[in-house]
């Protein structure tokens, strides 16, 4: 490994605060200000001297980050990728300075794996999958699917749509007859929503939401149609965040996948065995869970985000 | 001659002042910040952005504007990652093609807004649509590159500098701090000044900013210049994505977005008017340095949330503005 | 009195004219403008082109030069027909242009506005040093020796018409076209142009010279072109056509010697009794003008003279309150006036008619009603709007006592001639009925008929008991209209000439005798 | 002889009409092809269709743009109306939700939606006018100026939300967005009212004159008398508390303020808006009646694509398209070459 004198660094002073550097996308939603906070929190918990940046959803920002991290030499880097590729060049570096980079979120498209210690994520396709499974049992195979998909080109619209398409494609009774982007917000969720309302009337029997926002905006659309989320039409989404809890035990939801955001632990974990000289699977996928109507209200509790 | 020189550039050395100053202070509060690594990094980081601003100074020069660069630089580059990684061709033809297609499509922006005196605002903004717009119809998903011209080219500056017998440290730094990205920047910026400056293409921009009606009435070629203008910004911004993509070993449909507005402030913070005529290409550097430097600042302190690091933007960009004013001011006086 | 050999008309016309307009029509929405107009120059001749405001004349060199597209008619130019689209075409053709309104580029050096389009290039790279050069000498010609590096804005109006004329003057061309140059120069300068005119056109070049200023006709034109109402009155050898009838031409009817009434000059009785309405001590601004005392009475008009740049619109601005003056004192109405600004000298009843009108008057896309109510209704603020009827009712006013040319009120000032545009500005000073009027080249580009009316119209004003500040480049119009001069030399006031001292002789000795001193 | 006119004489008809003619294709479009998209039923004794979602949807951003057509047309534009929107939006939501994690929680207003939203207001409009003080008395330019606040913005509203989603369950408030008033959304009425105050401030009073003078000439408006300064102040606040009330509709209309994406790139839309209306971004002649037209037909062009279904890598460019298109007919250019062509054939 190239980093062996900066453990020999850190083992041999175990006193010193390490200092980690974190590259966030930004703030966008309520789920990524969970993802900062759980790091955040971890560090302050772990006494690790955490250095935070937030990118505004650009790449460039993201790669000045960790130039300016490189050159306060920091012991380990957090990256939350804003897409996947694009890292080559910058990781390079940053491994030629010897610091650690420890991926949360997604993975990224390098040609040499070497390029990261390890990446703690959910499966953004397997999310679509069982969002998918779950709507195929519901609907037992039949019925109509409009989609609200998220951001144009970013990675977990392609993967929530690549995933979801793969279970209901083989579904011959199911058909996705609406698909836009709901560019992941409530408010756009919901103008979707109606518009599709407007064009497709009584055939919507299903909408798939590649975030709880969209399906939250979604859901109130629904209601001014005139017609019943969680019966009429059933609704489900991808993230599991707090509201996405209160719509199901309200009754309004039909069933969230959870993608959790809480990688602190994990990725601080992560951090301490690569510092302590331990070579890391390269993949901890997260595992996520799914919920509906019957689960929800035991778990709504428990939900901090 | 002083105050000549004071009155021709006093608003180039105010925001000088300002930028210098602020990387100092930054420098002293934070560790680290006085780096060779870092000060390279002021312009490898923000090459395709200043390339794009570039050729966005003499739009605004000539009074027009151009929101179509971010999405071209997006669109430039899948469209040369697509090109390379899907149909096989090689970078350097890839990069060619995307260059006279940028071109091109600035060309015809610029002949929309001068033959039908169409405002430019609406016109590239539709440019904007169209651009991203196509560069999605290629290809939803960002494509990473992986020919070996990429990498043979970032190791191009320690090639030569081990070519030039440095020893083997000497050449490791060079390759580390010349980047081919910022050389391509301050080349653009070299010929931008040499165009706004020493060519009639560049005095006819700024008559056409300042008065397009009296320019028209003077017998200048109002019209080939602001064609040539939104060419040029066309060329700048595809040859931005192009570095974005030796940049990031990549194309990505959605790279750029919202620049345009970063490009138009650094122009504007540079001292150009947006009304058109006034103002320096070399004032562009100082705008992108500026925004470099507040941004870096931020990266290294390191303790701001995601909010605060937006509201420090904003209020760091004020504080410059507000010191840009008055230093302007003072000079400008003390020149009269 | 000018000289007429300079002016002898040849005896019979060459075979074909260097220019030929044939039957040239032009209408714009509700205006003939141009009604089969005829106009030929010939090579080595200076033809003046004359009409009242609005009769046609700047569009006739607007369709010539291919601003304009015409409705009908040819150009011949050498005898073959041509179709300039734009100034460019026109200037390939050998047709230099100065325009009615400066059009340089305001923020660009002086020295670039003469080279703009026609840079020496060395090495693919503009010669700045030979355009700094050659801008200066092309400025010597006409006798002016300025800082050539700095941006056109610093200069007033009559440096800027200057630069304009060099510009056109220094391609070589085969016909120069000025439309109205001399409207903000003085008698010096003009001689000056006048002087290289004449040597471009005994090398042959045809010159159409647009002015109001009859003397300068007869000092320099061949012969002259009158148009009125967009219709082509006659073409007539200088010579052959004495004053009155030029001017009866233009304006249709014949002249009871309307304009030599004005002779009688305003000598100013009992201004001892009253208080002044403006009492300036010590008003002075560093770089602009030296501290000056000037006492302004109800019911008086005070002249300022001096040359090209002594400080006559810097005194004016200062008092006006748009620079701020760093010296002095002002009283107003006898009350001491703390620290002007434009609103409070409005509010006191001060107007102010610049002499930029383009920059500094119109606003060109806002109708002429919209011109004329401006500064009143920012006088009376937006609480207390005028209503529609009362501003039509203004503007029709304005329009009827001040001759303005126009189809109807709501039309943009832009499409109003360039004369008529300054009846406009003034019109808007008018309507707030000021106590103090300061009026700078008030009669610039206006042609012979509205000045008289101008004249009597200043003259009434100030019997009503209005007091009048009057900035003028023509002595005469100075002397006739002021019954006290301030004379300013360097930005510094040197005299102040009253009674029986109020002569053009006597001004110019002011002059001069400061120059000695 | 054949001409080609340099600069033709100016058309008779108004301006408007051209905007009015492109919203007219866009909805023409969709009678002839989209299903069901120009239907209006009556639920309830509200009326429902894809034209009603139209108005209503286009509510903010027709607000948004009328402050705008004031401030472009003082040669101005401001870019942080989104983040006032955000802020606003975030000020009303944490007033009258008061949830533990947003520091509004220390100002109790009793769940009152007034207090909330007058307060929401007052800081949209004091935003508004620090952008007016920097642009008109600081001197520095608008787009810099208001740059500032755009990104500092969203930041401040992100601040007083935590990052957090501040969802309400205020009847109130919530009317704001999805409530009816004489069978049709209350929006139409807000928007119309506005329309109406705004209108008779700038066309009954001289206020409309000041703004097209300091817009048109601002030397010449000094030289006259206009205060130039305060003229600037007002239509900047004006655009602020519009924007505000804009962000207020967009939070009540989900029920939630989210700071992160209210109003997020309307400043695009809005100028659009107003420059598809017919005022120029060069200031001057303004016409707000344009900008609602303008904002109604990039609604309906939105609601178009949603309805029909593109697919969303075409999305963009078939805006870009019919964008490109709306400008070309409202350029009398193209039209007196596209009548020439037409008439050459016949
Ligand atoms: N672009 C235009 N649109 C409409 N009317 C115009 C336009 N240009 C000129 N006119 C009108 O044509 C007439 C002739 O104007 P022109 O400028 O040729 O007068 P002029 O003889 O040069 O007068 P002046 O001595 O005042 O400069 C005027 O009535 C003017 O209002
Ligand atoms: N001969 C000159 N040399 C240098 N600068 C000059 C000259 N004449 C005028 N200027 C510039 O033009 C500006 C206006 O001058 P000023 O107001 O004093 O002119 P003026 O007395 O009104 O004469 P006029 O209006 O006839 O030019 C001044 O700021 C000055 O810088
Ligand atoms: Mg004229
Ligand atoms: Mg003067």
């Amino acid at each position: 490994q190239d980093s062996e004198q900066d453990d020999a660094a850190v083992g041999g002073d175990a006193e010193k605060t390490i200092t980690v550097g974190f590259s966030q996308i930004g703030a966008e939603s309520a789920w990524r200000t969970a993802e900062t906070e759980s790091i955040r929190s971890e560090a302050a918990n772990r006494g690790v001297n955490l250095k935070f940046s937030d990118a505004q959803q650009k790449q460039e920002n993201q790669i000045k980050a960790l130039r300016a991290f490189i050159a306060q030499q920091v012991d380990a880097i957090i990256l939350a990728p804003v897409v996947e590729t694009g890292w080559e060049p910058i990781l390079r570096e940053v491994r030629s300075a010897g610091i650690p980079v420890i991926l949360v979120d997604r993975g990224v498209n390098v040609s040499d794996d070497s390029l990261f210690a390890t990446l703690i994520a959910s499966d953004f396709v397997e999310e679509g999958r069982m969002a998918a499974m779950w709507l195929v049992e519901k609907m037992d195979g039949t019925g109509n699917v409009v989609e609200l998909k998220g951001t144009t080109g970013s990675a977990p619209a392609i993967d929530r749509e690549k995933g979801f398409h793969e279970i209901l494609d083989a579904q011959p009774g199911m058909t996705i007859i609406k698909s836009q982007t709901g560019e992941f917000t409530r408010a756009k969720g919901k103008e979707v929503m109606e518009a599709f309302l407007k064009a497709e009337g009584d055939r919507i029997d299903a909408v798939y939401a590649h975030n709880d926002d969209m399906a939250i905006g979604a859901i109130q659309a629904i209601e001014e149609a005139g017609r019943t989320p969680g019966t009429d039409v059933i609704v489900v989404s991808i993230d599991g965040v707090r509201a996405a809890f209160e719509a199901m035990v309200a009754g309004k939801l039909n069933c969230t996948v959870e993608c959790s955001p809480l990688l602190g632990p994990a990725a601080f974990d992560a951090i301490e065995a690569v510092l302590a000289g331990e070579t890391l699977p390269k993949n901890t996928v997260v595992n996520d869970r799914i919920f509906d109507q019957s689960t929800a209200e035991a778990e709504l509790p428990n939900r901090r985000y | 001659m002083i105050a000549r020189l004071m009155r021709q550039y006093g608003t180039l050395a105010a925001t000088a002042v300002v930028c210098a100053l602020l990387y100092v202070i930054a420098g002293v509060r934070y560790e680290y910040f006085f780096s060779w690594r870092v000060f390279f990094a002021f312009f490898s980081d923000n090459a395709f952005l200043g390339i794009a601003a570039v050729g966005m100074t003499f739009v605004i020069l000539s009074g027009g504007i151009d929101l179509s660069v971010g999405a071209m630089i997006g669109c430039a580059s899948i469209i040369i990652a697509t090109l390379v990684e899907v149909a096989g061709w090689h970078p350097a033809m890839a990069v060619l093609c995307v260059l006279v297609l940028g071109t091109l499509f600035g060309a015809s922006m610029g002949g929309l807004i001068h033959r039908f005196a169409l405002p430019p605002f609406i016109v590239t903004l539709a440019g904007m649509f169209l651009a991203r717009g196509v560069g999605f119809v290629v290809h939803q998903e960002s494509i990473s590159i992986e020919h070996q011209f990429y990498p043979a080219i970032l190791d191009l500056p320690a090639g030569l500098a081990r070519a030039a017998h440095l020893s083997d440290d000497a050449a490791q730094l060079v390759g580390l701090f010349v980047q081919p990205t910022a050389v391509v920047f301050l080349l653009v910026l070299a010929v931008g000044i040499y165009l706004a400056h020493m060519t009639r293409f560049g005095r006819n921009t700024y008559a056409v900013g300042g008065s397009e009606d009296s320019a028209l009435l003077m017998g200048l070629p109002v019209g080939r210049t602001k064609v040539q203008v939104y060419a040029l910004s066309g060329f700048c911004s595809a040859l931005a994505g192009a570095v974005y993509t030796l940049y990031t070993f990549s194309g990505n449909p959605t790279a750029g977005t919202m620049l345009e507005l970063d490009a138009i402030a650094a122009v504007v913070i540079g001292g150009t008017l947006l009304t058109g005529g006034v103002g320096y290409v070399a004032g562009t550097l100082l705008g992108v340095l500026i925004f470099g430097i507040i941004q870096t600042a931020i990266n290294f302190d390191g303790s701001l949330s995601s909010w605060w690091t937006r509201i420090a933007i904003g209020f760091l960009l004020l504080i410059f503005i507000l010191l840009q004013r008055l230093l302007q001011r003072t000079l400008g006086n003390a020149s009269t | 009195m000018a000289d007429q050999l300079t002016g002898q008309p040849v005896a019979h016309p060459p075979p074909t004219p260097l220019l030929e307009m044939r039957s040239v029509t032009k209408t714009f929405p509700g205006v003939a403008a141009l009604d089969r107009v005829d106009f030929t120059l010939r090579a080595g001749e200076i033809h003046a082109l004359m009409g009242e405001n609005g009769a046609g004349k700047s569009t006739l060199i607007k369709v010539l030069t291919g601003i304009h597209a015409r409705d009908g008619g040819d150009i011949l130019l050498a005898g073959k027909p041509v179709e300039p689209h734009s100034t460019i075409q026109a200037q390939k053709l050998g047709i230099s242009t100065v325009y009615q309104e400066i059009n340089l580029i305001p923020e660009l050096s002086v020295a670039e506005n003469v080279f703009l389009g026609r840079q020496p290039m060395k090495l693919g790279a503009i010669r700045w040093r030979s355009i700094r050069r050659g801008a200066e000498a092309a400025l010597a010609r006409l006798d002016l020796s300025i800082d050539v590096t700095r941006p056109l804005i610093s200069y007033s109006m009559a440096i800027q018409q200057m630069v304009a004329i060099a510009r056109a003057l220094d391609v070589s061309a085969r016909i120069l076209i000025l439309d109205e140059p001399t409207s903000s120069l003085d008698e010096n300068e003009v001689t000056q142009l006048f002087r290289v005119m004449r040597r471009l056109k005994d090398g042959g070049l045809g010159i159409v010279f647009i002015t109001h200023f009859i003397d300068q006709v007869y000092d320099v034109a061949d012969r002259i072109t009158v148009l009125r109402n967009g219709r082509l009155v006659g073409a007539y050898e200088t010579a052959e056509l004495p004053r009155i009838e030029l001017i009866a031409k233009m304006i249709g009817r014949s002249v009871s010697d309307e304009s030599a009434a004005e002779a009688h000059r305003e000598t100013e009785a009992d201004s001892t009794a009253k208080q002044p309405f403006v009492q300036v001590r010590g008003l002075g601004r560093r770089g602009a003008i030296a501290p000056f005392d000037l006492d302004i009475f109800p019911g008086e008009v005070v002249g300022m003279a001096g040359l090209l740049g002594s400080g006559r619109t810097e005194a004016a601005r200062l008092i006006f309150g748009l620079d701020r003056a760093d010296a002095g004192t002002m009283r107003i109405g006898g009350e001491p006036a703390k620290r002007t600004s434009v609103r409070r000298a409005i509010a006191r009843g001060f107007g102010f008619l610049p002499e930029d009108r383009g920059r500094q008057g119109l606003v060109p896309d806002l109708s002429l009603r919209e011109n004329i109510i401006l500064a009143l209704q920012a006088k009376r603020g937006w609480l207390r709007t005028l209503s529609r009827a009362r501003q039509t009712e203004i503007a029709e006013r304005f329009i009827k006592t001040l001759n303005i040319d126009t189809t109807d009120t709501d039309k943009p000032i832009r499409l109003l001639s360039g004369g008529n545009q300054q009846k406009a500005i003034l019109a808007r000073w008018l309507a707030t009925e000021p106590a103090l009027l300061i009026l700078d080249e008030p009669t610039r580009g206006i042609d012979v008929g509205a000045k008289a009316e101008i004249q009597r119209l200043i003259a009434r004003l100030r019997r009503d008991g209005m007091a009048i500040l009057f900035i003028s480049s023509e002595l005469e119009e100075v002397v006739q209209s002021s019954g006290r001069v301030m004379v300013l030399r360097d930005r510094v006031k040197v005299a102040e000439l009253c009674g029986e001292d109020v002569n053009e002789g006597r001004i110019m000795h002011t002059i001069a005798e400061a120059h000695v001193a | 002889m054949s001409k080609t006119p340099v600069t033709s004489s100016r058309a008779p008809v108004p301006r408007i009409v051209w905007p009015i003619i492109a919203l007219a294709l866009v909805l023409g479009f969709n009678l002839l092809f989209t299903h069901g998209f120009c239907q209006i039923e009556v639920r309830d004794g509200r009326l429902y269709g894809s034209l009603i979602d139209i108005i209503d949807r286009a509510g903010p951003v027709m607000l948004v743009s009328i402050g705008m057509t004031l401030v472009i047309a003082t040669a101005g534009i401001d870019l942080s109306v989104g983040a006032v929107m955000a802020i606003a939006g975030a000020v009303a939501a944490g007033l009258v939700a008061q949830p533990d994690y947003s520091v509004l929680s220390n100002f109790d207003v009793g769940g009152s939606f007034v207090i909330a939203a007058v307060a929401a207001l007052l800081i949209s409009a004091i935003a508004g006018a620090g952008n007016g003080t920097l642009v008109a008395i600081c001197g520095v330019q608008p787009i810099v100026a208001t740059l500032i606040l755009m990104v500092a913005g969203r930041g401040v509203a992100q601040l007083l939300t935590s990052g957090q989603i501040i969802t309400f369950e205020n009847e109130s408030f919530a009317y704001l967005g999805n409530g009816f008033l004489l069978a049709l959304p209350v929006t139409v009425s807000i928007v119309l009212v506005v329309f109406i105050i705004v209108s008779l401030l700038t066309r009954k009073t001289a206020l409309g004159l000041f703004v097209e003078a300091v817009g048109g000439n601002p030397v010449a408006s000094r030289h006259a008398g206009l205060r130039s300064g305060a003229v600037k102040i007002a239509v900047y606040t004006v655009c602020g508390l519009l924007a505000g009330l804009a962000g207020l509709i967009a939070a009540a209309d989900i029920k939630a303020a989210d700071a992160n994406n209210a109003g997020l790139y309307i400043e695009l839309d809005a100028i659009l808006a107003v420059v598809i209306g017919g005022t120029a971004l060069t200031g001057g002649r303004f016409s707000l009646a344009g900008s609602i037209i303008g904002a109604l037909l990039i609604q309906a062009l939105t609601t178009t694509i949603l309805s029909r279904g593109v697919p969303v890598e075409y999305t963009l460019v078939v805006k870009g398209a019919v964008v490109i298109a709306v400008c070309l007919l409202q350029a009398e250019r193209f039209r007196s070459m596209f009548l020439h062509v037409v008439r050459r054939r016949t």
